[in-house]
Parts: C-alpha cells; structure tokens; sequence
C-alpha cells in the first residue's frame, strides 16, 4: 500500500543534505510552512540554497533558518521588507548570497524545471540590471531575456488536506508557489493541516496530484484560520 | 493653484477603469484607488499571490493569515472571486491578460521608460517582487506619482537615472499637476490641476510635453 | 454588471473572421465543443487555422467543419485514427496543410503563449524528423528544439460549469486541451453545461478563472453523461 | 523453443513494475500490461489526457464518454485518482515525474533510439501523439515488440530505419525471445524464452549481444 504520509517532523525532513537546494512555499507567511522550517532547524542541514519569494520575516520560519547560519544563498523576489532584519544583516555583513529574480521570473523559472524544458525566453527584466550579461533576443516585435529552469532537491510546503498518495489541497492564497514548487523538486514534502481518506478529494478539485508529493505530515497543532 | 492630494489622483485613476476590467494596484499608493472605485461598476482586481476578485480589508474578527494581498495586508474575495497559484497568476501578468495595471515610481522617462523599483544606493537592499512583470504584462500600465521629488526635481525625464524597471511600458501618468499620456514618442497632457497652466507645468519638466485636453 | 454569457450559439461566434486561427478544445470527442464547432459551420468563416489535438472524428464536430472546406491549416499531434476519413482525404488531396506537434510540444507551446513567453527549449522531438530545420541546443547535459508559442485568435472550448464572470469549471478528461487553451486565445468561448449564481463555484476549485474566458453560452442540450 | 506470446509479455512487464510506481501505458500492446498488474501492489497509471490513478473499462452501463483514455476507450478512476489539465500532464512526463512508460515499437537501436510512430511510408499520413513526450521523459522507457518482424528481420538495429521518435530513451526490450537491456551501449540479455539459447538469440540479430542473466 503506497503510504507517503510520514508520522513525524523528524522523519519529514530527514535525508536532506548539505549543501542541497531547498524550495520553501510561501508568500510572506501564508503557506509557509514554518513547522517544516523548524524541523530543518533541528535536523541540522547547511550550506542551503533556499528558493522563496521572500527572505524572512520577524525573527520565526525561515528568518530562524538564516539566523541559524545554514543558508549560503538565497534565491528571490522580494527579501527587504519591514521585517526582514535577519536576512538584511546577513546581506550587509556579506554572510549570504542574494539571487535577485522578478517574481514572475522566479515562478515560470520554477515552472520550466518542473516541465522538463530546457530554458525560456521571458520578457520579464529585459533592458534591466537583473537582465544584464544575460542572453536577449528578438522574437515576433518584443524582447526576450534567456533564463534557465530553478530545480531543487527538496521542496517544502504547505498544504490543507493531503491523502497517503500525496495529493493536495490548499487554502486561499496560501497556495501561492505550492503546486509549482512540487512540481520542481525531487523530493516534496509538504505539511497539512489534515490528513483525509484516499478518493475524499474530489478528483476535479486536487490542485496537486499526488505524483509531485513524495511525503506528507501533518501539523496537530493548527491555528485557529487555518481550520476548514 | 490646487494640487491634487492622493486620495484626489486616487479617484481620478479609478474614474478611468471601466466595467469589467481585470486590474492590478501596486503596492502602496496604487492600493488606495480601490476605495475610489464606483460602486456601480464592477471591477475585478487581481492580487500577484494567486487571487482575483479580490475585495476590501476584512473585519478584524475576520482576519485570515491565508487571506492576504502583495502588500501582505489582510483582504477579503468577492463573490465569484478565486484563487490559483503563482505560475497561473504571473501567467495572467506576463501573458497580457491584465487590462490595467497601476503602479508607483520614481521616475518615468519620456519614452516609458519606468524606474520604481531600487534607487541604485549603494546599500540598498535590491526587491523587485512582481514590479517587472507588471511592468511589462498589463495591457495599459498607468504611473501615479509626485509630479516632482521633494527636492523639486521632476520625475517625468529624458532618461531615467534609477535602474530600469521596464522599458517603453508606461502609457500614462497621474501626478499632483497633471495627467499625461505616453503615446507613439509624445507627452500629451491630458488634464492640469485647477490654476496650473501648460505653460507653468512645460516649466517644471525638461521634457517637451504636448497640451492635447482629453475632453 | 458584468455578463459574459450570451443568450444564442449564434452570438457566441459571432465575429470570427475569415483567416482566424481557432483553437478547439477536445481529445477524441472528450471536451470537444460540438455545439460551437456546428455554429461556427453555420457562422461561415473560412480559410481558418485550426488547433486541435486531433483532425476530427467520424463526421461530426471539427471532421463537419474540414468537410465543409473551411480549414485551411490544422495544427495537431494525432491527425490519423480511424475514424478520420475526412481529414484523409483532404490531406491526401492537398487540400488542407498539417502542422504536426507532438503532443506535449503542442501543450507547452500553447501555454507558452498565454503566459507571454517568447520561445522555449523543449527536449521533445530532438533529432526527430519533427524537430528538422528547428535550433537546438545543448543544455546542463540534455538537447532541446527551440519551439514558438502557438496563440490564437479564438479558442472554442467546452467546460462543465460557468458563471457571468466566465470561471469555469470541466468534466472529467473532459477537461484536457481546455485551460490552456482559454489562456492562448484573444477571444475564448465557452459552451458549458449549466450556468451558476456568481459565488456558486467553490473559489478553490475553479480550474480557468473568468480572466481567460470572453463568452459562454449554455448547451439546452443536456446528452446524459454530461449531467452532473 | 517456445515464444512468449503477448500476454505473457505483458504479464512479464507487469511483474517488473514496483509498488508505488507512476506508469504510462502506450496505446496498443501496452496497454496489456494493465490486465496483469499484481492486485497486491498499488501502481498509479497515468493517461496522457490528464488522468492519474486509471482503472480499467468500466461495465457499458457505466461508460462515460468524458472518461477516455489516450486510446480513446473508455476507463474508470480509481479512488485517490485525480484530474488535470493537458499541460500539468505534459509536464510529468516531459519533467521526468513518470517512473516508467511503456510503447510499442517498429524498430529499437543498440543505442537505444526509439522508432515507433511512422512508417516513413510516403503516402502515410502521419501522426505522433505524445510518443515522442513519453520516449523522452519518463525514468524509464521499456518496449514491447516482437523480436523479429513478420517477414523476419530483427527489430533491434545497429540503426533505426523508420524515423526516430526519440535518441537514447529505450531502457529495457521486452520481446517474444528475450528480455534486454540497454545499458552503458551495451545490450544485456537478461532472460531468454524457454528453449532458446543465447546462441539462438545471437543469430538473430545483427548487433552484438551479452548474456548477463538478471537472477
């Protein structure tokens, strides 16, 4: 009997090495799937290459993972916020490396690694500094910067419900770079807030099919919204 | 002479939106032409985080952490609203989908050209988020800014000193003095605030501007 | 108020031009429009190009409309079955042109154009006869073909349910060549088989938000496996 | 000597096929393999029509002509199954998602490339399907062929001669003589039909083989 759903945090996070690339869902804090980021704390990896949209908030989830020195590098849209003292002053005493991408760019970018393709011409930040010294060309009367896919070896997210083949459901806009991240990484392990019976989901409604999850653990303690 | 505040150039960009328009508002004072958007007409707002049919700030007893907008600020959704992920949304951005977006900046260059993302500092903390896609997606992209800096300098230029968000992207421009179109190489302005003459405005900006009233 | 539905077939392909290139959704018969496929024969446009995953069927729904002499190209992956005796003899007359795509390339290409790519990289159809005349490229240790975005000027697409916003939701595999296609056409069309209130599709579970659909029109029509 | 016939072929593959396994089944013979899957192993078949977790025909009253799989038959969903559209499909095939696929083919090369979707014929009307996603995108690519065509020539080449659907993609042969493996340019005889000898087999073809039984 296929059963991807794992009994503990611990087990959820363990195998991923030093030095892997790490996606982590999440807008903000909607679907970020902070009890995953603690259990990746506790496991003890460095050397990450994270992949989110943002690069912490406050001093919990992956603002922790920073503070707790296993990041080398970080690949986002939108790290300087009003509260991402971690990450600003690792950045300025040059403690970790920034890959700047348009958010749009980080998405598609995302998209091709978990579509197989090899590269794809973005209009996104041609004639822009976060386009400079890359590949450009002309296409049908527009211009095109080259981008290449963002793999990963693990991806963490955070889902609704989940079933022991790994399908998903999310939650309002805490979907956000979930099912594209799933789709990009060997190795998707995504947090829910419940665990239902195989064909409880609705066949037309599962946003990730099962096949992009590799293991799935649920949360007990859930926050008030973000029951039902 | 009048300047127009925000919350005036607030209505004024969305006396323009028409019914059924899918809209973008950029992060902070693009946000507030929501409040000023006709009852009457229904409009549909997209949030880059994967909503459209986005509605107004919730109740605080209403408050959904999974139910949040760009800015990270608590919305709520409309009935007939929904929710996709990021790959569809930026889709919808980057695929010419949005009919309007409205965006903040610190410069716009006389050919489009928009600035609105890093002031080049030396140490500034570089963000993009979606300011580039929307940049270039939306089928009209609409400025609101300051007609001039705080130090009196004017944000419609020849070339734009900050680094480039998009090029050739802007097609319009509500400031304090004036709305101005971007169109086929000219700066036609459209409308001035009450007091102000073509001729006082040509005198702030080193660009040749073009007096074409809407209306 | 916003009413994307329209009352008649008639309207719903009203406007469809002589020269259009026009999407169809389906595979087989599963998601094939036939009802918008009858009224664009009646509508008349003609010297059209059509994209479709298949070249029509016996000789109903698109095999009606290549009988009729108003398809000029057709753009699919699986021209040939057994029951496509009128795309045989057309093509074997010379009397329609074939662009074939393997199937996935046909996908990636359309979404590539609804989500304003200007090319990709895809390593399907490399060094196949398919792939003649294409830019390749080697890249991270595979090959790939440079292939364009396929967009449209109308998609003509069958979905189970729709409301005045145009979301939609599909049937089944019924679903297929649909949300893709929505998203790479100027103009798409929808028939759906029931018509809700606005806020009666479950936000979670729209699978082509209104932003990509202009028109839908109810089938009366209901064949019994369609139901529900 | 005592060929296998094509449901013990079939039946062969099946019992290759692991627990848990993401499987596409090519239309035609493959498709076979789906009769002999062990009732005790949950496998998940993919259909390239945006099914995951297809179970087999229905009964005819239960026939659903928005349930098809690639072959256009009609199929059940399993519970657990679930829906999507052609490009999420797609995407797992040609993103490596699929552990193992199996075709049909006219012609195999020592190397491994895949002729399986035209004859060359000039008056063929041609037509790929998602044959060349499959060849070139799932873990593991087997086929399932006969050895030698009807007229007697062997099917596994030094190179194909009917057009190629992919290069290098074939993992493992299935035939009615003999289970192969392509593996590092070598071809590895694994298992050989009852009274065949590897000598046999050797005689038949005129690429070089290697008997390296797999038990």
């Amino acid at each position: 009997m296929i059963n991807k759903t794992v009994a503990t945090l611990e087990e959820s996070v363990a195998g991923i090495f030093d030095g892997a690339t790490v996606m982590i869902g999440g807008f903000g804090t909607a679907g970020q799937p902070a009890e995953l980021i603690d259990a990746l704390i506790h496991q003890g990896a460095r050397d990450l290459t994270i992949v989110n949209n943002n690069a912490g908030n406050g001093d919990i989830g992956l603002a922790a993972l920073l503070k707790a020195g296993r990041v080398r590098k970080i690949i986002c849209s939108f790290p300087r916020q009003s509260d991402s003292h971690v990450f600003d002053s690792l950045y300025r005493a040059g403690q970790i490396e920034l890959e700047l991408v348009p958010q749009g760019n980080l998405a598609v970018r995302i998209q091709a690694a978990g579509a197989g393709l090899g590269a794809i011409f973005t209009p996104t930040g041609f004639g822009t500094l976060l386009a400079e010294g890359k590949e450009t060309r002309h296409i049908d009367g527009k211009d095109y910067v080259l981008e290449y896919p963002i793999k990963a070896d693990f991806a963490l997210i955070k889902a609704h419900k989940g079933d022991r083949w790994g399908n998903l459901t999310y939650r309002k806009a805490a979907r956000n770079f979930g099912p594209i991240m799933a789709m990009a990484a060997d190795c998707t392990i995504a947090q829910v807030n419940q665990i239902v019976s195989l064909g409880e989901l609705d066949p037309e409604s599962v946003v990730t099919p099962g096949i992009f999850v590799q293991r799935l653990v649920r949360i007990q303690h859930q926050p008030a919204a973000s029951a039902a | 002479m009048n300047k127009w505040n925000r919350d005036q150039i607030a209505q004024k960009v969305a006396l323009d939106i028409p019914e059924g328009a899918y809209v973008n508002l950029g992060i902070g004072l693009p946000t507030r032409v929501a409040n000023f958007l006709p009852p009457d007409r229904e409009i549909i707002l997209h949030s880059e985080n994967g909503i459209l049919g986005m509605g107004p700030a919730p109740l605080p007893a209403d408050i959904d952490p999974d139910l949040i907008n760009a800015g990270k600020e608590p919305v709520t959704l409309q009935p007939g609203g929904c929710y996709f992920h990021h790959g569809d949304s930026f889709a919808m951005m980057r695929g010419g989908h949005l009919d309007i977006c409205v965006l903040g900046a610190f410069q716009v260059s006389r050919r489009g050209d928009l600035a609105n993302w890093h002031t080049g500092a030396p140490d500034a903390i570089p963000a993009v988020g979606g300011a580039m896609d929307l940049a270039i997606g939306a089928k009209k992209v609409y400025v609101m800014m300051d007609f001039l800096t705080k130090t009196g300098d004017c944000k419609l230029v020849d070339t734009c000193e900050y680094p480039l968000t998009g090029i050739g992207c802007v097609d319009r421009l509500y400031t304090d003095l004036a709305i101005i179109d971007i169109h086929q190489g000219q700066l036609l302005v459209r409308e001035l605030a009450d007091g102000l003459t073509f001729d006082d405005l040509q005198r702030l900006t080193g660009v040749t501007l073009t007096y074409q009233p809407a209306h």
